[in-house]
């Protein structure tokens, strides 16, 4: 079965059955997870996958001899290997750095290869819809080269503001986008601001961490520079993230963190840093997370990502009609109205009723929801809210999960109105 | 659902609906200080005006969850007029309710029914105990008064 | 039972039926983990309260405010809390920093102390005895900032040659050591190095990778600045690393990696970090890898690090003398040859026969010893080895295990003599 | 224990024992190419000398494990006198065969015995596939002295 081809027998009960945290019971009601979009839940395959590495195949990867060493080594390499070809890296495993998430992922970005490549001057343009995780290393390395981070603005639709986007090229070297903004759901056109951005002679660099579990992911399609996603929202654990980038750019990165395992020599007067991927990945990497990764992936293959994004429209449609339809106006869907180029994820302001308190009021209906800035706090201030309360869906969702999210909405609409 | 209802008592639903003492002060002489909760985005500023060790007059502007607010209008209606000394009593008390939570499981600085009639309407927001990460919901205005006070001195 | 006080239960054999990786056979002969200097082996508890974690809890930490989020947001800061008591920091969990290994941890140390601290000319004290992951940053840090790196020798007994100290003291602004070497076994004189450091108005960082599992931890009482380890090394997972400093100091600290959860504000011309412990942990932390270390330290606590020290002491000095007397002085330990402040890492050198290919017969045997620079190459050099084999013990290790290792090393040398 | 014997074939360890070609070459004229094994440290030196496009000289200094030893032995002994392009012909099939792991895992370039045949004693380094973390070991001396070759052209 290809990656990313619909299969047929794609079923979400199934995929409940094999999500163990879905059995939980919460306030005596079974618990309704509608916050993917923060971490996803795992299967049972993953949550195995590090039991059992833990419990058979334990040692630290490289320079081991034995038998247990051995093992571990070709679960960590074997996890890069399923990553490039989860994504389609052209050259495969050697583009592939794991990190520890997507945030260190992106300070490597900025810290390595901006860094040497970018001086004062130099434009980064990122836009109003990212998370902090593609804003503040920009930010920390514009302290330090005088670099300048301009935004594209967001549209009162909630997409990327595109009529000037000619002029915001001006003096870009890199554009750095997320593919699905957290808050608002909205998937943004990276192929085409590839193409622009290469027209331009710029770098263009994607935030995978919402997209990549929510939609099949094609490097070489996209024809991007650089590719940034975390396990844990990909049904995989914490405690890992993934940078892919092309073989050319990788070779050509200075180190990051120094330590062991990136180095070639360590002299008292200096050292060599190693080749590969290994260069960006001092110390002791997360071997066990790399079985549960390497499970995921294999789990998300089964599945199917086009199966998974036909139900997650399906769901997202739902729940926008309903939302729309159900509440007088009263609830209003911070995000695009309909399911063009959006994603599962429903940011929600409800009148009256702080997005803390809806938070607060669902749980008593055990249902989960995330209130917040969501890490988007220049995306707030654009819409002029402190914060939402943002439901987002999975592949284990079921339109039930609606069900209750509304009638626990009403809930709220009445305590407080 | 009974727990919730612990936590959204009338009166706090009351306070939050209208809230008391909101609006600016002219400062100086009154002093402004700002408060911020950076997990929720919660902001308030608290507009205190001291005169002879006397908090006369105290507004309040900024937005925030049901229970920063109420608690900050609670705060105001429960300190205003009050010697600065005796604010700092109400403030210190409030603070000890909020640590009801860890106070009970085995010390004796547990909030006595008494304690509690002596609190008023604050006594309301012991609820909130239950629910821990929203302790930081409701000390917010407090913290944010007893730094404007400390600033003062 | 307090930590560190003995308990006259301990009992290796009961380590040994709680950890399932030493129930594994390979090559017909059950398993003889002599490794634990590279990584530990877990326990179930440890196993278990990841998998449960991932089973019950598992959400994204702060911001929640459903209910597997607060449990996970209480499980995350637990392990917090029972680090800052299993290593009696002064001012408790505010002082806790979670990495994703030791490495990383340096590198905070190097690049956000180090680099706002340290101007052109001070002087890091390290020795030749250290990790690449207390080199390589300072390395690094001297390329941007024109600090001076110096090593204190290492004498033909393994032992700190602290002669010179005085004026190897000169101009030394961060005094940065390791508790015990992992090669060669040796233990430093952390506490009295720390008075000194001191009474220069130095500061000192302790490596303690190595020593956390092995001896009791409290930084109070050393006296010292920074304490760094790793969880994998003492029964805990892969992926969290921990850096403890005085809140003073971490109070002082600049930001390191820039994202989600290290922050007060950003807005889009600038961003304000948070206080305390978060202002280090961009991005989603190892939410389940904590999980796994706070049930690591209750273990630990549980066996009594007192009773470790003398288990761990008795099966080195048998191993020390045996080795001595069995092989005709061609065996060859690199390390102190008396358990006077030397733990259980035994390095060997045996006569004619490459680490590689004694890590290679010896595996026949189903034991496991590492073959490497073992990320010291300075200290290789020091004594003119490309190589050792290094067995290291654990508290799960038996004099059974010695045995093996004696066997399969006789073999080696038939082989290949 | 057969597998082990496998790996340490009496060819290797005699080869390990008494290395040929051992030694240097003046440079120039002889080419001196260096190869390293970062994650085991194993160092190597290969003196490559050619004259109308014929390996007339090989030496080798350097350390390592026994198979990286014997390997750099084996080979030397195999490309010496040999015309540049046999050389490089002996070097792809010892590649190939270091890669008889994965090749016979499902494709049609796994060894055939004739091929075998045809290597002498360098099929000896057969056993290591089986070892798939010794394969660097064994193709050290082999990359280097390609390199050499490839600097020369
Ligand atoms: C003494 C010492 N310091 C630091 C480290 C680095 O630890 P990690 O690889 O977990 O970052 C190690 C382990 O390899 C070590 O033994
Ligand atoms: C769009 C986006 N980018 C980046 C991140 C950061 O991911 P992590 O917290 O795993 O580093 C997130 C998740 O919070 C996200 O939603």
């Amino acid at each position: 079965m290809a990656p990313g081809e619909p299969v047929s027998s794609f079923d979400p009960r199934r995929v409940r059955a094999d999500t163990p945290l879905l059995r939980r019971v919460i306030n005596e009601r079974p618990i309704t997870y509608l916050d993917s979009a923060a971490s996803s839940l795992p299967p049972r395959a993953v949550i195995e996958a590090m039991s059992r590495y833990y419990e058979m195949r334990h040692a630290n990867v490289h320079r081991g001899v034995y038998q247990t060493a051995n093992e571990a080594t070709a679960i960590y390499e074997g996890a890069r290997e399923a990553i490039a070809r989860f994504i389609n890296a052209p050259a495969g495993a050697n583009e592939i750095v794991f990190t520890k998430n997507a945030t260190e992922g992106f300070n490597l970005l900025a810290k390595s290869w901006g860094h040497k490549n970018l001086k004062a001057g130099d434009v980064v343009l990122v836009s109003e819809m990212e998370h902090h995780a593609n804003i503040v290393p920009w930010f920390q390395l514009r302290e330090v080269n005088g670099i300048e981070v301009r935004f594209i603005p967001v549209n009162d639709d909630f997409r990327l503001d595109l009529t000037d986007i000619e002029s915001l090229m001006e003096g870009v070297k890199l554009v750095s986008l997320t593919a699905m903004s957290n808050v608002l759901g909205t998937i943004n056109p990276i192929k085409d601001l590839a193409a622009l951005a290469h027209r331009h002679g710029a770098l263009i660099a994607v935030d995978a961490a919402q997209s990549v579990a929510h939609s099949p992911s094609d490097v070489t399609d996209l024809d991007v520079d650089f590719f940034i996603f975390s396990a844990h929202k990909m049904l995989g654990p914490t405690g890992l993230g993934v940078v892919w980038t092309r073989e050319a750019i990788l070779d050509q990165m200075p180190p990051f963190l120094g330590g062991g395992g990136m180095i070639a020599d360590v002299r008292v007067d200096g050292y060599t840093p190693a080749n590969g991927p290994s260069r960006f990945e001092a110390g002791t990497p997360p071997i066990a997370e790399a079985a549960g990764l390497g499970a995921a992936v294999l789990y998300l293959e089964g599945l199917g990502m086009a199966n998974i994004v036909e139900h997650e429209r399906n769901l997202t449609s739902d729940a926008l009609s309903r939302l729309a339809s159900e509440f007088d106006g009263r609830v209003r869907v911070i995000g695009p109205s309909d399911t063009h180029s959006r994603g599962g994820v429903i940011s929600l302001d409800v009148e009256g009723v702080h997005p803390h308190d809806v938070a607060q009021v669902l749980d008593q209906f055990a249902v989960c929801v995330r209130p917040g800035h969501h890490c988007a706090k220049p995306l707030m201030r654009r819409f002029n809210l402190a914060a939402t309360a943002r439901a987002s869906f999975g592949p284990y969702s079921l339109t039930r999960d609606t069900d209750v999210l509304i009638e626990a909405l009403h809930h709220a609409l009445t305590m407080f109105g | 659902m009974s727990s919730l209802e612990d936590l959204y008592r009338e009166v706090i639903l009351d306070h939050y609906r209208s809230p008391r003492n909101r609006g600016e002060l002219p400062s100086p002489p009154a002093r402004r200080v700002e408060g911020f909760n950076p997990l929720c985005g919660d902001e308030i500023v608290v507009y205190l005006e001291v005169r002879d060790d006397v908090l006369v007059d105290i507004k309040l502007t900024g937005h925030g969850c049901s229970i920063s607010q109420s608690s900050s209008s609670l705060m105001s209606a429960a300190v205003k007029g009050k010697p600065v000394s005796q604010v700092r009593e109400i403030i210190a008390n409030f603070k000890q309710l909020m640590m009801g939570h860890e106070a009970t499981l085995g010390s004796d600085e547990a909030p006595t029914t008494a304690d509690l009639r002596a609190m008023g309407e604050l006594a309301a927001l012991q609820g909130v105990v239950k629910f821990p990460v929203r302790i930081k919901c409701a000390t917010l205005a407090w913290n944010t008064l007893a730094q404007g006070l400390d600033e003062s001195d």
